[in-house]
């Protein structure tokens, strides 16, 4: 589906499978197969369109090989393993689609490769749920925005210009009077300051503080009484007034980046941020809104939610789908030996290579790959959003966006690689 | 049957089936722990005009309570199982919880378990906290001096109510001394209470009353002033007749009350100014539970 | 190659064929006239077996963002109930979310070959279809949700007028590939966002000056005029406030005569009455549905067990969170489009309230005369996951099963309900007809649905029983366009169904406006947003089935 | 007594599932029939017997003679008798156990004494994260029983914890007590930060001063006569809680976790 271009190869509104925030604006010059972000493109988008094509063959150790003979090979990594394990899961919807029914077929374990930071979130919806938000609600609602432990405009470089300092509000009047306040990260850039020059308010403190200076701000959500003056270096009094201001806001927004809350047990940071928005929304609204949404992860969870029940870590060698979001795990399973092959999926970033194992890998990855250590198998796929159409999710979750093809790579697409191992098994 | 010159009458007490439980109270001394018990089994002599029939059985030391501090046995004894919980429950909660440094314990470990902690936890306000030790629920109830610990709750058993003996005596003070020495030795036998003033009862009842609204009266045969005015049971010789009533949570433990309680007043002898023994039988229809005085003293 | 269905015993009400013995043929997929010359490739001796067409779930939440949060929402739902791969079926879970593999597998099992996504928000239309891509041998199809879309609002609060309105729905029921429109608490999901926590009939959206009626008219006037053949599909203001009754009949007397579908009514009979301040409106809204024959419903009736309630309601869902069970929930604002409430319930047999739900519901089976107007479902998952329809068929076909039940349920309830003096029993013909001639009807597939000449060869075989539950749990045969893929209740084959669609005409005009709204306000690009046809059609299982509107046709 | 012994002929690579391998499913079973049980091993299943010697005779004792950290489930769902693990065990050990002795000669996995319903289980080494929690999705970890550990337990020790008391002598990491409604966990050695997060009702009883959280308020000094009947309980276990040394009554209360609803309380022992 190539639509939107012209003769000189441009297209326009361009949807980016990369940056998690659905930006569908970008304008695209492609010749040949080189690529060019030449309007909206940011620090994320760019680069991850423009990586330049690598290897369109396959490699057998290192060996330069047809398609067949290396899915072949793969087949027979699978078929031999004890307990074969899929990482990454860096794919679009139909390539994750051709990845669960090869694990359901070969047995395997299946682990997103951002799986470890968004279980953070899962954990919390597995346990007590929450009150949420998306994108196009907060453009034109909130009032009051409460980044809490990330530095937003490093993960999300647009996401201030098209959400928050927007031209246009359909509830707002004026978009540049809403309240901005970081807790724990400083932002490192300006981007969170208002189109007139009014600055962020930030409560700073270390990561190692959050999970209390979050707890005090449910507290005193709450009411309940403290008999404490600061935490974390905040004062009580800066929290009581943020505590007040969001009682106070008519939509209040609450963001948070689980790729940013690096630290064990952050679940119990993010639910009990949850709790107090639920808590919130007894007077006023108030929703959370978290934000992640990279290398395809809330596509990964998706389809794996609805194939199996479970977003990942998703244990197949039982017949059925068995989720532990412990043990099942690629990390561990390769810690403890008892993953004994391992098939890496990496379709968007040509950096996320597998970890350093030295169990039978297979890799089915964006061309341009490069390896410290060959794996077995090597197969270059092509990337969704540009060498073949596909769906990818947002950060918010309910959102799917329509990847298009922009040019001709005679590349494979991922779905199809998968589907032809498990038809070779 | 005449012991120490005492005529032992050919005759029985009957009782009757109550329902009993048993509670242990203890507090930060043996003088507290026993004003706590007091309260909870005053105005408890009989059932018809208290609710229920209570007692403190024994004190008990340190090394016999639950938490390791001084306390005291209290039994209750009601005619069912309903209203047998709610005595316990305002008991415990006007007489015990109320008194400082106390707890509350089960006394009898198996039967119905009737709610103690169960119910008085809400006095907690939502602050109360349960805690499971050994298999038994504790429930700790914050209150003014401290917590108030009480048992989730306390067993119930099947028991025997109105186990009896009347004391005839030539004069008030020999009847009562009488009574004293009885009352002394029958405080020692385990598993019974005597739930009237002191153990002793000064005016014994008869089922009825001229009055339709009461349901007992003053046992006239027994009066030793309305010896010409009704059909007396008393001879020339009483000027006094008290009673002793006891509770028990077995047949055998009432049994052992009135042998003991019926030979320290024999022991006394006419010597004393003790001349007869007997008991309060209401012609077998009140209870299935007879104590034959006879037997007992064989 | 042509397959014989011999001597099976007929329930076809399209054809008005009420168990008569007759022989079928199939070609290509399709129901055939006895040809004169041809070889039988393949023939059933169905002597004895009760045969009707593929059932049809017109109402069932097995597709969308609010059926995945429910299943994030419930891994313990899953562990209970694992479906185990074979050389045939994938893996996946079963129960009150069940995945999607298990959903297709368990509902064709069943004998049903048609389900139908009642609550297809436009921005999550494209994982809806998805997911029920990822749906085996059931066709498919949704409703696509308006009524709450600042769009529409702000159309309505500038008076704009109906034709301009009409065209809106248009291109929103071709960009999101629906068959039919939606509301959900009409305009209550857009004045929840704006902190209001309650809608009725005639209160206004604060900011819009809008009423829900006046969405109502509005909408079921743009499907009319439309031509979509599926009515205005209405979840209710007040779903599962006592005394919502009043909002339900007045909601009917404001549509004078306008074709409406209003959906789990269960939820919306309810009166004031009794101790508990909760009685059954059962009764007088059958009577209002027999009195108006534009209206059509379907039940949504309750089960005593674990379920998860989805519902794009999150007005309604936000005020229903203090009764999850387990403790959770999941309340969502949605792109300036609706919203979603996901909150996991363990109807109580015990409970004074659950059981006289359940015996509302079935009260209103009851009461309606009209099996054509009235339709089986338990709003899947929300009333109880869609396993339970053979056992709710029986209570609808066994009364001396149905008092039995009855007798087991909270007794003040069950005083309290009607449904002991109730006397009647449905039969096979009528439960053909309201699972799947009438639910074919309704949502205008002419080639579903029935037997005839020309109908898709979607057939189910029954060996008929008198424990009606294990007659509608276990089919001997079902076919799916000509296809044998259950025998003997479990799947031999797996096929991938079509999805049904509507394509209303409209005056392009209407993307100049909405592509200005998009770049302003929305996330996302105009052309972004719609879905194309080759989105369902590129893995080679999906596919797309156009039904003709009846335009200018009455309702 | 009878006794069966279970001897791990090689230490896996994969995990395995052991809980086929309790009392009530092998109670009558002849020894020739518990080889040819299937566990599972990866994808594979292989019968009991190519991984475990077995000998004895199946009665109310099992022991697990050179265990390993890979043998998961172990105990799960008990109801009665004893197993006694030489060596490690894997996660999820006496998980839903409902009755019975679970003894661990070496260390636990993460999940110990999950969901937990009753009977003792005392692991002589450590513990991993997540002693006496609950599976992702359940609202109720451990809800009886006693579980003692020698050594030190990892992080979220009685996370989502309903009832029963986790017994610690050595040390405890950070959010011990997380997410709890009720229970009692003991440490005799030091915690970590992020004491009972979250924790809605439940004790912490602790013999060393912590690092308070600032949602937990402080209560004063108090005498609390339930301890004594918490140490009485404990006279009978092989540990330093049935130690008369180690009795107190006088604590410092917190009560917390003020985030969450607040009642429940961080006991510290004074002097």
């Amino acid at each position: 589906m190539m639509t939107e271009t012209n003769e000189a190869g441009i297209f326009k509104q361009v949807p980016s499978p990369f940056c998690g925030v659905g930006t569908d604006d970008l304008t695209i010059k492609v010749e040949d197969t080189a690529i060019r972000v030449i309007e909206n493109g940011c620090a994320v988008n760019t680069p991850a369109f423009e990586q330049p094509l690598g290897d369109l063959k396959p490699r057998v150790v290192g060996k330069k090989v047809e398609l067949k003979d290396a899915v072949d090979k793969a087949a027979e990594i699978l078929r031999s393993a004890s307990l074969p394990l899929f990482g990454g899961l860096a794919t679009d919807v139909n390539g994750m689609r051709a990845a669960l029914s090869l694990a359901d077929k070969t047995g395997a374990i299946i682990d997103n490769m951002n799986f470890g930071a968004a279980l953070r979130n899962f954990l919390v919806v597995h346990d007590s749920g929450w009150v949420n938000t998306t994108l196009a609600e907060v453009k034109n609602r909130a009032d009051l925005l409460l980044v809490v432990g990330c530095d937003l405009e490093s993960l999300f470089p647009r996401f201030f210009e098209r959400y928050i300092w927007t031209a246009d509000s359909m509830f707002l009047d004026d978009t540049g009077k809403r309240q901005v306040i970081y807790l724990g990260k400083i932002p490192s850039g300006f981007a969170s300051k208002s189109p007139s020059g009014k600055a962020a308010k930030v409560l700073a403190c270390p990561d190692a503080d959050l999970p209390q200076v979050v707890a005090v701000l449910r507290a005193l959500v709450k009411g309940a009484p403290l008999n404490i003056t600061e935490v974390g270096g905040i004062s009580i009094t800066e929290l009581q007034r943020l505590a007040s201001q969001l009682k106070k806001a008519a939509y209040g927004v609450v963001t948070w980046a689980v790729s940013a809350l690096d630290f064990p047990q952050a679940e119990l940071t993010v639910q009990t941020l949850c709790e107090m928005i639920k808590e919130l929304n007894r007077s006023t609204r108030c929703s959370g809104l978290p934000l992640g949404g990279k290398e395809g992860d809330q596509t990964s969870f998706q389809v794996s939610g609805w194939q199996t029940g479970y977003p990942s870590r998703v244990d197949f060698s039982a017949g059925f789908p068995e989720y532990d979001p412990y043990l099942n795990s690629v990390e561990s399973r390769l810690a403890d030996g008892s993953g004994d092959a391992l098939l890496w999926i990496s379709t968007f970033n040509v950096e996320k290579t597998p970890p350093k194992t030295p169990v039978r890998k297979i890799v089915v990855g964006r061309s341009g790959m490069q390896f410290d250590r060959e794996p077995e198998v090597f197969i270059p796929v092509g990337t969704p959003g540009i060498d073949h159409c596909g769906h990818a999710y947002r950060t918010d979750n309910v959102v799917a966006v329509r990847l298009r093809k922009l040019r001709e790579s005679a590349l494979p697409s991922c779905s199809e690689v998968l589907s032809a191992i498990e038809q070779t098994l | 049957m005449i012991i120490n010159g005492v005529m032992i009458d050919e005759t029985f007490a009957e009782a009757f089936p109550m329902k009993a439980t048993r509670v242990i109270i203890t507090a930060q001394n043996s003088r507290w722990a026993m004003i706590s018990a007091q309260a909870m089994t005053g105005f408890a002599t009989s059932v018809i005009g208290c609710g229920c029939e209570a007692g403190i059985e024994r004190e008990l030391t340190p090394f016999e309570t639950p938490d390791g501090r001084p306390g005291v046995s209290v039994m209750i004894f009601a005619t069912s199982r309903k209203a047998l919980a709610k005595q316990l429950e305002s008991r415990a909660g006007q007489c015990v919880l109320t008194s400082p440094t106390s707890a509350i314990y089960a006394g009898i470990e198996d039967g119905v378990p009737l709610p103690l902690g169960k119910s008085l936890r809400y006095f907690g306000d939502g602050f109360q906290i349960s805690k499971k030790l050994d298999g038994k629920r504790y429930w700790r109830i914050p209150v003014m001096d401290g917590e108030f610990l009480a048992e989730e709750t306390t067993g119930m058993k099947e028991a025997v109510g109105g186990g009896n003996f009347l004391i005839l005596a030539e004069s008030q003070p020999q009847a009562l001394a009488a009574c004293d020495a009885a009352i002394e030795i029958m405080r020692k036998v385990p598993n019974v209470i005597l739930p009237f003033p002191g153990g002793v009862v000064g005016s014994g009842s008869k089922v009825g009353s001229k009055y339709k609204s009461l349901s007992a009266s003053t046992n006239d045969p027994f009066c030793p002033t309305l010896k010409g005015k009704t059909k007396s049971a008393l001879g020339p010789e009483i000027e006094s007749v008290m009673e002793i009533v006891i509770d028990g949570l077995f047949e055998s433990a009432i049994n052992e009350a009135m042998r003991m309680g019926i030979e320290a007043v024999c022991k006394l002898g006419t010597g004393n100014g003790v001349r007869r023994i007997t008991a309060g039988n209401y012609g077998g229809k009140l209870g299935p539970y007879h104590f034959h005085l006879r037997e007992i003293m064989a | 190659m042509l397959i014989k269905l011999t001597g099976g015993t007929v329930y076809d009400p399209k054809h008005e064929i009420n168990g008569e013995v007759r022989d079928l043929y199939i070609r290509d997929g399709r129901v055939i006239e006895q040809p004169s010359d041809s070889k039988i490739d393949q023939e059933y001796d169905l002597s004895g077996k009760v045969v009707m067409a593929g059932a049809i779930d017109m109402h069932t939440h097995i597709g969308g963002g609010k059926v995945n949060i429910a299943r994030m929402l419930l891994p313990e739902d899953h562990r209970a109930d694992p479906a185990c791969r074979s050389e045939l079926l994938r893996s996946g879970c079963g129960n009150a979310a069940p995945s999607t593999l298990t959903t297709g597998y368990r509902y064709a099992e069943m004998g049903y070959t048609a389900g139908f996504e009642p609550a297809m928000l436009p921005i999550n239309a494209r994982q809806a279809h998805m997911e029920m891509g990822d749906i085996p041998i059931l066709d498919k199809g949704g409703y696509v949700m308006l009524g709450s879309d600042d769009f529409l609002l702000r159309m309505m609060a500038a008076k704009k007028d109906q034709q301009a309105i009409n065209d809106y729905v248009a291109w929103t029921i071709h960009s999101a590939q629906a068959i039919g429109v939606k509301v959900v608490n009409p305009g209550g999901i857009n004045a929840f966002k704006f902190n209001q926590r309650t809608l009725d009939l005639d209160e206004k959206c604060a900011h819009y000056g809008v009423s829900p009626r006046d969405i109502l008219v509005c909408l079921a006037t743009a499907v009319k005029t439309l031509g979509v053949n599926h009515p205005l599909h209405v979840h209710g203001c007040n779903l599962g406030v006592p005394g919502n009754k009043d909002t339900t009949l007045n909601t009917i007397r404001a549509m004078d005569g306008l074709p409406l579908h209003l959906t789990h009514i269960q939820f919306h009979s309810y009166g004031t009455e009794g101790d508990f301040k909760f009685s059954s409106g059962a009764a007088e809204i059958a009577e209002a549905v027999n009195r108006n024959r534009n209206i059509s419903i379907d039940v949504g009736q309750i089960m005593f067990k674990q379920t998860v309630t989805a519902s794009g309601d999150n007005m309604r869902q936000f005020a229903n969170h203090h009764h999850a069970n387990p403790k959770k929930w999941v309340c969502m604002d949605i792109e300036c489009d609706a919203g979603c409430g996901v909150v996991p319930f363990k109807y109580r047999d015990k409970n004074f309230v659950n059981a006289l739900q359940w015996a509302i519901g079935l009260e209103i089976f009851l009461l309606v005369d009209d099996p054509w107007r009235i339709f089986l479902t338990t709003d899947h998952p929300n009333g109880a996951p869609f396993t339970s329809y053979p056992h709710l068929i029986r209570l609808l076909m066994d009364k001396s099963f149905r008092r039995d039940m009855l007798a087991t349920i909270h007794s003040d309830a069950a005083r309290a309900s009607t449904l002991a003096s109730i006397e009647r029993e449905y039969s096979l013909y009528e439960i053909a007809v309201m699972t799947r001639a009438g639910a074919a009807r309704i949502l205008g597939l002419s080639d579903r649905g029935h037997l005839g000449a020309g109908a898709a060869a979607d057939i189910t075989v029954y060996t008929e029983r008198d424990d009606k539950q294990k007659m509608f749990e276990k089919p001997d045969y079902v076919f799916k366009d000509g296809e044998l893929v259950v025998r003997n209740g479990e799947i031999v084959k797996v096929t991938w169904g079509t999805t049904h669609v509507i394509r209303p005409e409209f005056d392009p005009g209407i993307e100049k406006s909405l592509a200005d709204y998009f770049d302003r306000y929305m996330t996302m690009k105009l052309g972004n947003f719609k879905i194309h046809d080759d989105e369902i059609r590129e893995d080679g299982r999906g596919n797309l089935t156009v039904h003709p509107c009846r335009i200018g046709g009455p309702a | 007594m009878s006794i069966l012994t279970f001897t791990l002929r090689k230490r896996p690579d994969q995990r395995v599932d052991m809980s086929p391998l309790v009392h009530n499913k092998l109670a009558g079973m002849p020894v020739e029939e518990i080889r040819t049980l299937t566990l599972r091993l990866g994808k594979r299943r292989v019968e009991v017997d190519e991984l475990f010697d077995v000998h004895g005779d199946p009665g109310d004792r099992f022991i697990i003679r050179n265990s390993s950290n890979k043998l998961d489930y172990i105990g799960r769902e008990q109801e009665s008798g004893a197993i006694t693990v030489e060596g490690d065990a894997g996660a999820y050990l006496g998980m839903r156990m409902k009755g019975g002795k679970i003894t661990v000669i070496g260390s636990a996995g993460i999940f110990a004494a999950c969901e937990m319903q009753d009977g003792d289980l005392e692991i002589k080494g450590n513990a991993g994260d997540f002693l006496g929690g609950a599976l992702p999705g359940n609202k109720q970890g451990m809800k009886g029983g006693t579980v003692l550990v020698k050594g030190n337990v990892g992080q979220r020790a009685g996370d989502h914890m309903r009832r029963g008391i986790i017994l610690v002598e050595g040390s405890a990491g950070d959010y011990c007590g997380s997410r709890m409604t009720a229970g009692t966990i003991a440490v005799m050695g030091d915690t970590g930060r992020y004491l009972g997060y979250a924790m809605k009702r439940g004790t912490l009883l602790l013999w060393k001063q912590p690092n308070v959280p600032p949602t937990f308020n402080d209560c004063g000094s108090h005498t609390l006569t339930f301890l004594s009947l918490f140490f009485a309980s404990m006279r009978n276990s092989d540990s330093k809680f049935s130690d008369p040394v180690a009795v107190f009554n006088r604590v410092r209360r917190y009560g917390g976790d003020m985030s969450s609803s607040g009642r429940g309380e961080i006991l510290v022992k004074i002097g």
